[in-house]
Parts: C-alpha cells; structure tokens; sequence
C-alpha cells in the first residue's frame, strides 16, 4: 500500500495499462505536450495525468492532435473497432459540445448496431468541476447528460484507487466508457494497492455507515458529504454516504439497500438541477422503493444557472458541506 | 484494364443495379421499415474502388447511401438485403438498418445515418492499421455535401497531420439532399480543399470506369505505400431521387444525368467478350437480386430478440 | 375557427410570423430547397413546414445552408445577438450532437454571460420520434438531455394550436428556446382559431380531467394517454392527462395539483429511460408533494437503448396505449 | 501611415500591455478568480484591426486570448479589468470573466471558452448586417490552433456560401497551447486553406504596424465594398506563457520570439515626433494601467447578486 494523489493514481494506471497491453494508445490535446516545438519537455497533458508516457511507450502510442475533438474522439473510435484500445482525453467535458456526435451517436452506438458483433473498448477520459474560477466553459459537469444516452458507461470516482481502478476496468470494457475527473481532487490524496486493481464498473460503495439518512454523493461532494457526515453526528444524526463511483449502470440495489434502513434520501450532485444525476435516483428509488421512504427525498444540487466566473457567484451556486447538512438534518428529522 | 477485370465489374455493376432495383419495389410494397438512398449511379466508382483494396486487410465507412459500397466489397447480398428489409439474417439483424450498415469481415466498417459521422472513424481503422503495422488502408466515403461538414474538414486535416493512411473518396454527385453543391461548397474545387490540407487529391469521371480504376487503384497504391492520406473526388450522377421516392420537384425538367451503364456494352464489345454477354449479364443480376431480395422479404422479423439480447447485456 | 394539420398550423404561424416582423428570418437545409438547381420547384423543408416562405418573403429571408450545422445553429445564435429573429432548423435532433456546442454553450449561455444585457430571440426548430423506420439516428427525443442544459427552453407541442402557438412565442421570447416536432405528428388534425394565438411558454394543459391518476404525457403521447384514459374509463379509473407542452421551464404546479387530487402519478415519455424527462418529474413531483403521494410513482419510456430499426423491435421499443393503460392501471389500485 | 494614427496606435499599445502586466501581478496577489490568456505580443495587429472597422456598425468576437482586442476596440479599461477580477463593473458583473467578454456597444459581441466556438456567432453578425442593411462587417479572430476545429472550417464554407461581410483574423503565434501549428496544421498554409473556399485571404507580418494597418484596412474595406468574406492570416509572437503562469516547459530554449515594440520607438523617431514621447507614452500607460487595475481589485464583489438576477428571472 501507497500514498498517492488522484492524478499520480491515474498516471500510474496509465503506466501499468500501457506495458501490459501495446494495443493501449493515448490521444489528445497536449497529452505529450510540445509536439513540433524545438527541444523542450514532455508536458504530460495539461493536468499531468499523461505524464512520462510518451517518453516510455514512444510518440507512435501516445498523440498528440489538432484541437478537432470530432476529427479525433471518432478516430479514436474507429480505432476501437479495429483493434486498438484507445484512451482518448477531452480536456473539459465542456468541451464535448463540439464533438457530441462522435459520442452520442457514433461511439455510443456502435456496439448496438452491429449487433454486438463487435466490441468497442474505447475510453473516454474528460475533467470536469466548479470552484477554481474558470467560468462557464471550463466547469461543467455533465455525467447526468451524458449518462442519458444509450450504450454509455459514465464513471466519476472519487478517490485515488477508485480513479486508477476505473480507469483499468474502463479499458478492459467491452463498450465505451467515459471517464470523468474532478480538477478539484486532483491534489487529494489516497492509500492505493501499488497493483492499482480494477475496480468493477456499475459496483458503488458505502463509505461510511449510518442509519438515519442516506447520502449519495458522487464525485468531489463525497467528501463534502462525509464531512457532513461528521457535522451530523454532532447532532444525533448517523449519515449513510454512499459513492456511486459509476452514474450508468447505476448501482441501484445498494442505494436501495441503505434506503431500507435509513428511509430517507438526499442526492448530492454537481451536474443538472433539472433532469441531472440527482433526478435519476430520486425518481428510481421513489418508484422501486416508495413504501420504503419515510420523508420527501432531497437534492443538493447548483441551481440550473451556467457556472458564473466571479467568486462571490460561484461559491453561491456551488453547494458545499453546510447545504448538505441542512438537508439532511431537515430530512432526518421530517 | 483487362477483359476480365472489366467483365467482373459489369457483372458486379449489374447486380447491384438490379439489387437497389428489387429493394426499390420491395419498399414501394411496404416490405422496408425505413427510407432507402439508393446507389444508382455510383457503382462503377464504387467498384473500381473495390477493386483497389486488399480484402481483409482494408476498411471502408460510408455514409447513409451505402448498399452499393457494401455490394462492392462483397457483403453477402442476402445478409445485406435481410438488414435492408429488418429481418432475421441481417448482418445486425435488423438492429441498424438500410443506413448503418456493418461488415467488418467484408471490410465495411460502417456506414452512417450523419452526415460526415464516418469520416473520423476511417481515421480509426487507418489508425490501427498504422500502429499495429497491417499494411491495410481505410476508405472513407461520403458526399459532396457531407464536404462541408465540420466532422470531414476536420479528418482531412487530421489525417494529414498524424499521417494516416486513408483515401477519402468524395462523390460528388451535385447535391446534398435538394441543394446544388454548387450552392452549398464555397470555393471553386473540392480537391483545392484537400490539397491545402497537404493530401494529394485527384478528381476522376467515376462514369469512366476504366480511369476510375486506374485513378482509383494509384490512389490506393500511394495511400498504401506513402502510408498518407489522399482524396480522390469522383463525379457521378445521381439517377434516382435523394431517396426512393423522392419526387424531386425541386429539380428542374432540364435533361436527367445519363447512365454511365449506359457505355458498358460498348466497353464489353470491344474487349471481344462473347457475344450475348451483356444480355445474360443483365438477366443474370435481375434473376439473382430478385431471389435475394425475395428470400429475405420471406424471412422473419426476429429484431426484437436482438433488442431483448442487447438490453440484457446492457442490463437495461 | 377552422381544421388544420400540425404541419399547416406551423407552416401557417411561420407565414403570420415573418409578414409580422420582417427582422424574422428562416434558416436550414432544404428549408427552401433546390437552392443553386436550375428550374425545379420550392420544396419548403423536407416535412414541408416552411413552404412558400421564400416565394413569399424572399430568398435573403429563407436561406438554405450547407450541410453545416454548427456554422448555420451558430450564425443564428450571432444573428439572435445582432437585431434578427431567426427561426433555425436542425433537420432531426439527432443532429444535434454535430453543433451541440453552439446549443449549449453558446445559445443557451449568452444571456447569461452577458448579465442580461442581450436578448437572444432564438428558435430552434427540430423534429424527433421513433416508430417510423428511421432507426438510430433519426429517431431520437432527446428533450430530457436538452433540458439539462442552463439557458434553454425546451417545448414538445402535441397539437397544432400548440405547436403554431408555441411558435410564436418562442420567436417573441426573449432566450433561446428549442421547439421539437414529432414526426409522427405532423399529419394530426386540431382545430385552431385563425389568428393562431401564441401559447405561453411554461405552461402545461389539463387535457382532461379525472380524480384517479395524473398522466403526464409529452409530445406523441399525449394521444396515447387519452386513448389510455378512455380504455381506463372502462375499468372505472378516471385518468387526468396533462400535457406540459413545456419541458423546461416545466409546469410544475398545474402536475402538483393534480397529484394532490389523484395521489398518482405516471409519466409517459419518449426521451431517456435514466435521468430523462420522466425522472425530471417524478423527481420533483417526489421531492415537492411525497405527502400527496399515495404510491410510488411510475414512468414509462423506452428502453435505454438505441432506437432499433426492425419494425419488431421498434414496437417492442416504443411503448404505446396498451403500455400506458397497465402501468396507470396497476398504480390506480395499489 | 501618418504621425497621429501611429502615436495613437502605439500609445493604445504601451496600454494593452501595461494592462496584461497589471493584470498578470493582480492574478499573482490572488485577486483574479480565473487564469488569464494575455494577449502580449499580437496588440499591434489587433489595433491595425480595430483601426480598419467602423464604431456602431461592425461587431467582433474573439477566442479566449481577447483582452487586448477588447481594448483595440475602445472597451472601457475599468470594466474590463473589473470583469476580469469578477467585479463590481464588469461588463457582466464578473458572471462572464477573462473568456467571456461582452462589450457589443464598443463592437465586441463576444469572447469565448470555446476553440473557434466564437467564429460561426461572427457570420451572424455579419448575416444581420447584411439582411438589414446597416453597412457593417463582422470580425471573426481565432488562433491557428483553432484553424482546425470544424466551426471554423465550416464557417469559412458558410460565409462564402453565403456572400457574407465577414473578416476573419487568424492570429497564428505559432502555438495551440502547448502544440506547434506545424504539427498541428496540415497542408503549407492556412492562407491555401482560405482561398480553397473561395475567400479572398492575405498574410501579413504582424508585427510590422505598417504594413498591418495596410492590409488590416484592404481586407475589410473589401468585405464592406463587396460584401463577401475574407481571411486575413497575420503572424505574432505569444511573448507570454499559454496561460498566465504557464511555465513553458515544452518550448525549447532557443532564442524566444522579438516582441515587435520593440520596432515602435524608430517608427516614431521617423515620424519625427516630440522628444521624449516614446517614455512618456510608455510612463502613462503604466500608470494608467496601474490605476485602472488597482481601482478594480478595491471594488467589490457582487457577481452573487448577478447570479440571483440571472435566477429570479429564469424562474429557477
Ligand atoms: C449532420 C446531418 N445533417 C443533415 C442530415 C440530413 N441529410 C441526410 S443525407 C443529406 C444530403 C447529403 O448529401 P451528400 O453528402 O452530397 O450525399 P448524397 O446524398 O448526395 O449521396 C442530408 C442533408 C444528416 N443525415 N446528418
Ligand atoms: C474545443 C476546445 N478544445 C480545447 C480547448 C483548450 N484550449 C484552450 S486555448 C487552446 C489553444 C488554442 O490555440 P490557438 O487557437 O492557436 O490560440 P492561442 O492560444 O495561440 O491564442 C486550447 C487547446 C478549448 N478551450 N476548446
Ligand atoms: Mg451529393
Ligand atoms: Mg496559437
């Protein structure tokens, strides 16, 4: 066991991933970084996640594009149909609206209509996340969008074993996966196996105990959530935290599971305020598990209003641990 | 080209002619789930495509008018028509349907219900085919239309930049849907596009079979030595409406295209083919497109099943 | 008053529209057709919704564009900015993932970004619905995914009073707002007062009345849920249906007091089957009046997969009256 | 060019650059919520640009990198600074900051967080321009890097479609972010790219303030006499890192790029100006530039209120 951050977690998955299969390649923008630049260093894309790849597995696995988010994530695509098992970044998921087609339609799809003749073992790897000021393009966090299109697999871990597990299960997968990573808990640190072992997709976890409320935070609000958790301690409160690592499929018997003893539900999420992730769950649970709801179920969510650049705007439309308390000692107590 | 060369064109042109004929009445009697854009126009193009690729090796995308490109590479017909017709024995049996039509092991990636969607993905096969050192090419076809779609400019910039081995073929056959390409693509040639990409690119009659498998087969060749991209814009005409059915109102009453068939029997005559060749050519093809496409109109409808499979994988 | 098809009513509000205003202009692919052919004929849109605007109104107001969505959806959006009123097409919504980045971050953010200080008179007119043939990538109602977006309206109308009238107050509203057409509808007769009056955006219809279960029903379903609801009658369970015509900014209280008199909800909807438009409302529904509920709501949609092809499989695809009648059905007497 | 146009130019740069100096020690100390792209390096092109359009008529929208194309056009310094700290006084009141600049009463429609997001909104522009008459142009800039991004490419066939009067700026430094334009950019020139869908297109050396206000001023009073687009693709140097703060690891250690001020003072030696201007110049556009930027880290944040605005009237 080791201590590592997120993005050294992922860096290292990336690593291991890349010397036991050579049909693994990586693409993007800057994922090298310099290329066709004069002498100079590897950057290792722009958050550091590809970092010494190019140097270890050469230029031909590891490239560098244009910025034509179609012209690449559909190569990428393509190259999962024939043989390859592409990793291919979309730097911010922001960023998807401009090739929205290769992964609604060509990436998603593909496995469908052919049948499941054959598979497409592409990943999809984007940041997302509000709270460092980069505004209403550079913010977002779309898991809910896309996890309403058919034949995607949407993952947002949470910590460091989760992202690197993941994103070995993602590769191994036999469709496509997207991979979405908090810029915010790129720095956070976690114990991991050195193995990095996949982690299964579809499968949450329970991170923390509790029989009065369940929490189903995902992404950078599990921790908002079990520090939550502690605040409501203070006051009699015992939260559930359940991480559902994977948005779709959705492991929906272990929510239900806690829902059972808790009745009471709150979603925390930082996607949509309307039709979003927390949407998702609070309307499967109300339908497979109605009687056994004990109060309104709850979401936490920011408002349905574009990230706003100044401080002040996004601290307001980003929910943190205090709206989470709120709503779950009103809840625990309705 | 040789006599033979051309003789299996012909016989190949034929067919699929009949082919898209036979799907055409098929649909008139409701036997067709969706509308179909039929090939008739391109085949010879088409083929003389076919004809410079390496089976097993190559793959091709191509875009929502793709039964004739299917037929080219040689896709079972039967397999083509029952997913034509959404039947059991569909090559996605019945899933995709007349516009995404698949045949990986025939060398057809794919063919698309987008505009341009297809384009980036023949990136993908060029891709593999270059990493894993196959020696195979990728074709991407599309329109003149499909020309000004972000999805293409984009590929023929990447191709040119990572160096991918594929020919994208443009058939221009002056319309996108009811508008003149004339219209809708700025510029004066579509291949002074792909050039300022950096591709080679040529232009040939696709209604000339014999340059079209001579410019078809050099642009391959280059594709595959040079392991670059290159264009190839072929005109050819549009015979039939946008689909079938179509009634093309917005086309004025001027003189239709002409049928580059049309030169076949001529071409034939004088490579000294036997005499009546053409005549059991002909009847040849419409007997056997008749039979296919009658067979799968007899064959079920099992695509629900291959819903239920779908969904049970997807655990939906 | 007088009978007119979904498509006429359209074509007609386009025609009162842009004799109205002439900053109105109208924008597509084959919207006016045969653009650069010699001789020929107008087509007016490939469902025939915009005929004769241009020999009406003129080709420097009816413009066919390339095959270029994101240029064409964008130039709108600029025009929007700039002192037009354009009417855009995007041909079947699945074409939407092709210039999503011009829907959702620049269409449905300018306002925002602009702290108000520009209107954005944006119509975005597309077609959506399976049960036709198209398959995967013509049959798409991806209203729950557009509605997830900060800055849009999303409007289904299921009549062609609504539709006319939707029309015309997305042209006179001030964001963008993005009116699907389903295909299957165009052909429906209603009758419309001539004047064709604009319908309020976010606001929902009862479209009758009854004490047993709510039904909220979008788009091509709402047909369904009346013929439900008359099937149902026969059972002796009185079905509401409501037609929210709006899917964002949804009604919510016309849906609230109406679960306050049946205690029952079911949603029928053609988008997503996770985190699509039904979730949106049971959601809501649950979070805003769990006390009114007295059983678990219930939603029916497609399958979250894509649309097949085979006249089968999209029948087993697509639910229908039958479907509607069992779920409403079940949930009237539990 | 005459002594007036080149001392207003060059003292409207000395500011532009004093501005990004300022701002970049205001993102040090912590004021600045987000990372600034500075424009250093492309002010002289941007002003030669800005001199060729007309007040009130022609709208502009530009990339990420547009602080400095905002004050070409006349956007007052203080609510720029202000939105860039997501202040009080912002244009937007700091809900759009450093991307999203909205200044259309000073001919800035919009900048973008988007890659070429910003270029298609120009053709609409330039689309109302035309339908109702004003007599206005569009300026669309983007980088090289986003010369192959599909909105562009598209939006070069749409205007010339369409016959629109719109200019389009390619500031090509060289450089998308970390990756060379060489490697990036298929084909010889973004110029060949251009004139491929029939814009008329010129190069220009940016950094040459003459020659730029030239060729700035041919284009566009071409695009507003013919009525059709054009592509000007100026060279410039990123003197500054991609973002504030970027350590440039990637880029080599050769000689950096020349800022092209450094040409300004001989220039204006020649035009025989007062002694002395060139420091006075440079003196009050510190210290202007200083005031403006200090006055806009005192004021207060209320881009919460903008939010609750923005919310109370979507009714969310
Ligand atoms: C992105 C997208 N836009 C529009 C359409 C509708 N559409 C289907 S085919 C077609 C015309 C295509 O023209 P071209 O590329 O020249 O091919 P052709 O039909 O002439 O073979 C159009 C507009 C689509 N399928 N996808
Ligand atoms: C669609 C999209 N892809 C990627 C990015 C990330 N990004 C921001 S600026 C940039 C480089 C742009 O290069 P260029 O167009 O040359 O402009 P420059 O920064 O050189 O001014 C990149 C890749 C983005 N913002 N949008
Ligand atoms: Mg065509
Ligand atoms: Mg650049």
């Amino acid at each position: 066991m080791t201590k590592l951050s997120l993005r050294d977690a992922l860096n290292r998955a990336h690593h291991q991933i890349m010397s036991a299969d050579d049909t693994v390649v990586v693409i993007g923008e800057d994922i090298l970084g310099g290329s066709g630049v004069d002498g100079g260093q590897e950057l290792g894309g722009v958050f550091g996640v590809t970092a010494g790849l190019a140097a270890r597995f050469g230029e031909a696995r590891v490239i560098d594009t244009p910025i034509s988010e179609t012209a690449f994530v559909g190569m990428a695509t393509g190259a999962a149909m024939t043989g390859l098992k592409p990793i291919v970044e979309v730097m911010f998921c922001d960023f998807m609206g401009v090739c929205f087609d290769q992964i609604m339609n060509q990436a998603a799809k593909a496995r469908f209509l052919s049948d499941g003749r054959f598979d497409l073992p592409l990943t999809i790897r984007t940041t997302m996340g509000a709270g460092d000021g980069s505004a209403a393009m550079h913010s977002q966090s779309i898991y809910g969008l896309l996890a309403t299109v058919p034949g995607l697999v949407v993952a947002c871990p949470s910590t460091p074993a989760d992202a690197a597990g993941i994103l070995k299960a993602a590769v191994a997968a036999k469709g496509p996966v997207v991979l979405m990573e908090h810029k915010g808990l790129y720095g956070e640190m976690g114990v991991v196996d050195e193995a990095l072992p996949p982690v299964p997709l579809g499968k949450g976890r329970v991170v923390r105990e509790g029989a009065d409320v369940t929490i189903v935070a995902v992404s950078a609000f599990v921790n908002r959530a079990v520090e939550a958790a502690d605040l409501l301690n203070a006051e009699g409160i015992e939260a559930e935290v359940i991480d559902p690592r994977t948005i779709k499929p959705l492991d929906l018997p272990l929510i239900l599971e806690s829902v059972k003893k808790t009745g009471r539900l709150l979603v925390a999420a930082e996607d949509a305020a309307f039709g979003g992730f927390a949407d998702a769950v609070i309307s499967a649970v109300s339908r497979a598990a109605f009687s056994d709801l004990r109060a309104a179920p709850a979401a936490i969510t920011p408002p349905d209003a574009p990230v706003p650049y100044g401080r002040k705007a996004e601290a307001v439309w980003l929910p943190g641990t205090d709206e989470i308390v709120a709503a779950a000692s009103a809840l625990a107590t309705a | 080209m040789s006599a033979e060369t051309l003789t299996w064109l012909a016989e190949k042109a034929w067919f699929i002619r009949a082919f898209e004929g036979a799907i055409a009445r098929a649909a008139d009697a409701g036997e067709v789930p969706g509308l179909v854009h039929l090939s008739n126009g391109a085949e010879l193009l088409e083929l003389a495509v076919a004809h410079a690729l390496k089976p097993g090796l190559d793959q091709v995308t191509g875009s929502h008018r793709s039964h004739g490109i299917a037929l080219s590479l040689g896709v079972d017909p039967y397999g083509l028509a029952c997913e034509i017709l959404g039947r059991e024995g569909g090559l996605s049996s019945g899933l995709g349907g007349t516009q995404h039509l698949i045949a990986p092991e025939s060398g057809l990636l794919g063919s698309n219900g987008i505009v341009g969607g297809q384009v980036p993905l023949a990136l993908g096969a060029a891709l593999s085919a270059k990493t894993l050192g196959t020696g195979g090419i990728a074709v991407a076809y599309f329109g003149d239309g499909a020309a000004n779609q972000g999805a293409v400019l984009e590929s023929l910039n990447l191709a040119s930049a990572l160096k991918l081995p594929v020919l994208f073929v443009c058939e221009n056959n002056g319309l996108g849907q009811s508008t003149a390409s004339s219209y809708a693509a700025g510029g004066v040639s579509l291949l002074g596009r792909a050039r300022s990409f950096g591709l080679a690119a040529d232009h040939v009659d696709g209604t000339d079979v014999v340059e079209a498998i001579k410019v078809a087969d050099r642009l391959a060749s280059w594709v595959r030595s040079a392991g670059s991209p290159a264009f190839l814009e072929a005109s050819v005409p549009r015979l039939s409406g946008h689909y079938h059915g179509d009634a093309e109102t917005y086309r004025g009453n001027g003189a239709g295209p002409t049928d580059p068939f049309d030169r076949l029997p001529k071409l034939l005559a004088d490579r000294d083919v036997p005499e009546g060749l053409v005549a059991e050519m002909k009847a040849r093809a419409e007997a056997e497109a008749e039979r296919v496409v009658a067979k799968a109109t007899q064959a079920a409808d099992v695509s629900d099943k291959a819903l239920q499979r779908y969904l049970k994988e997807a655990g939906a």
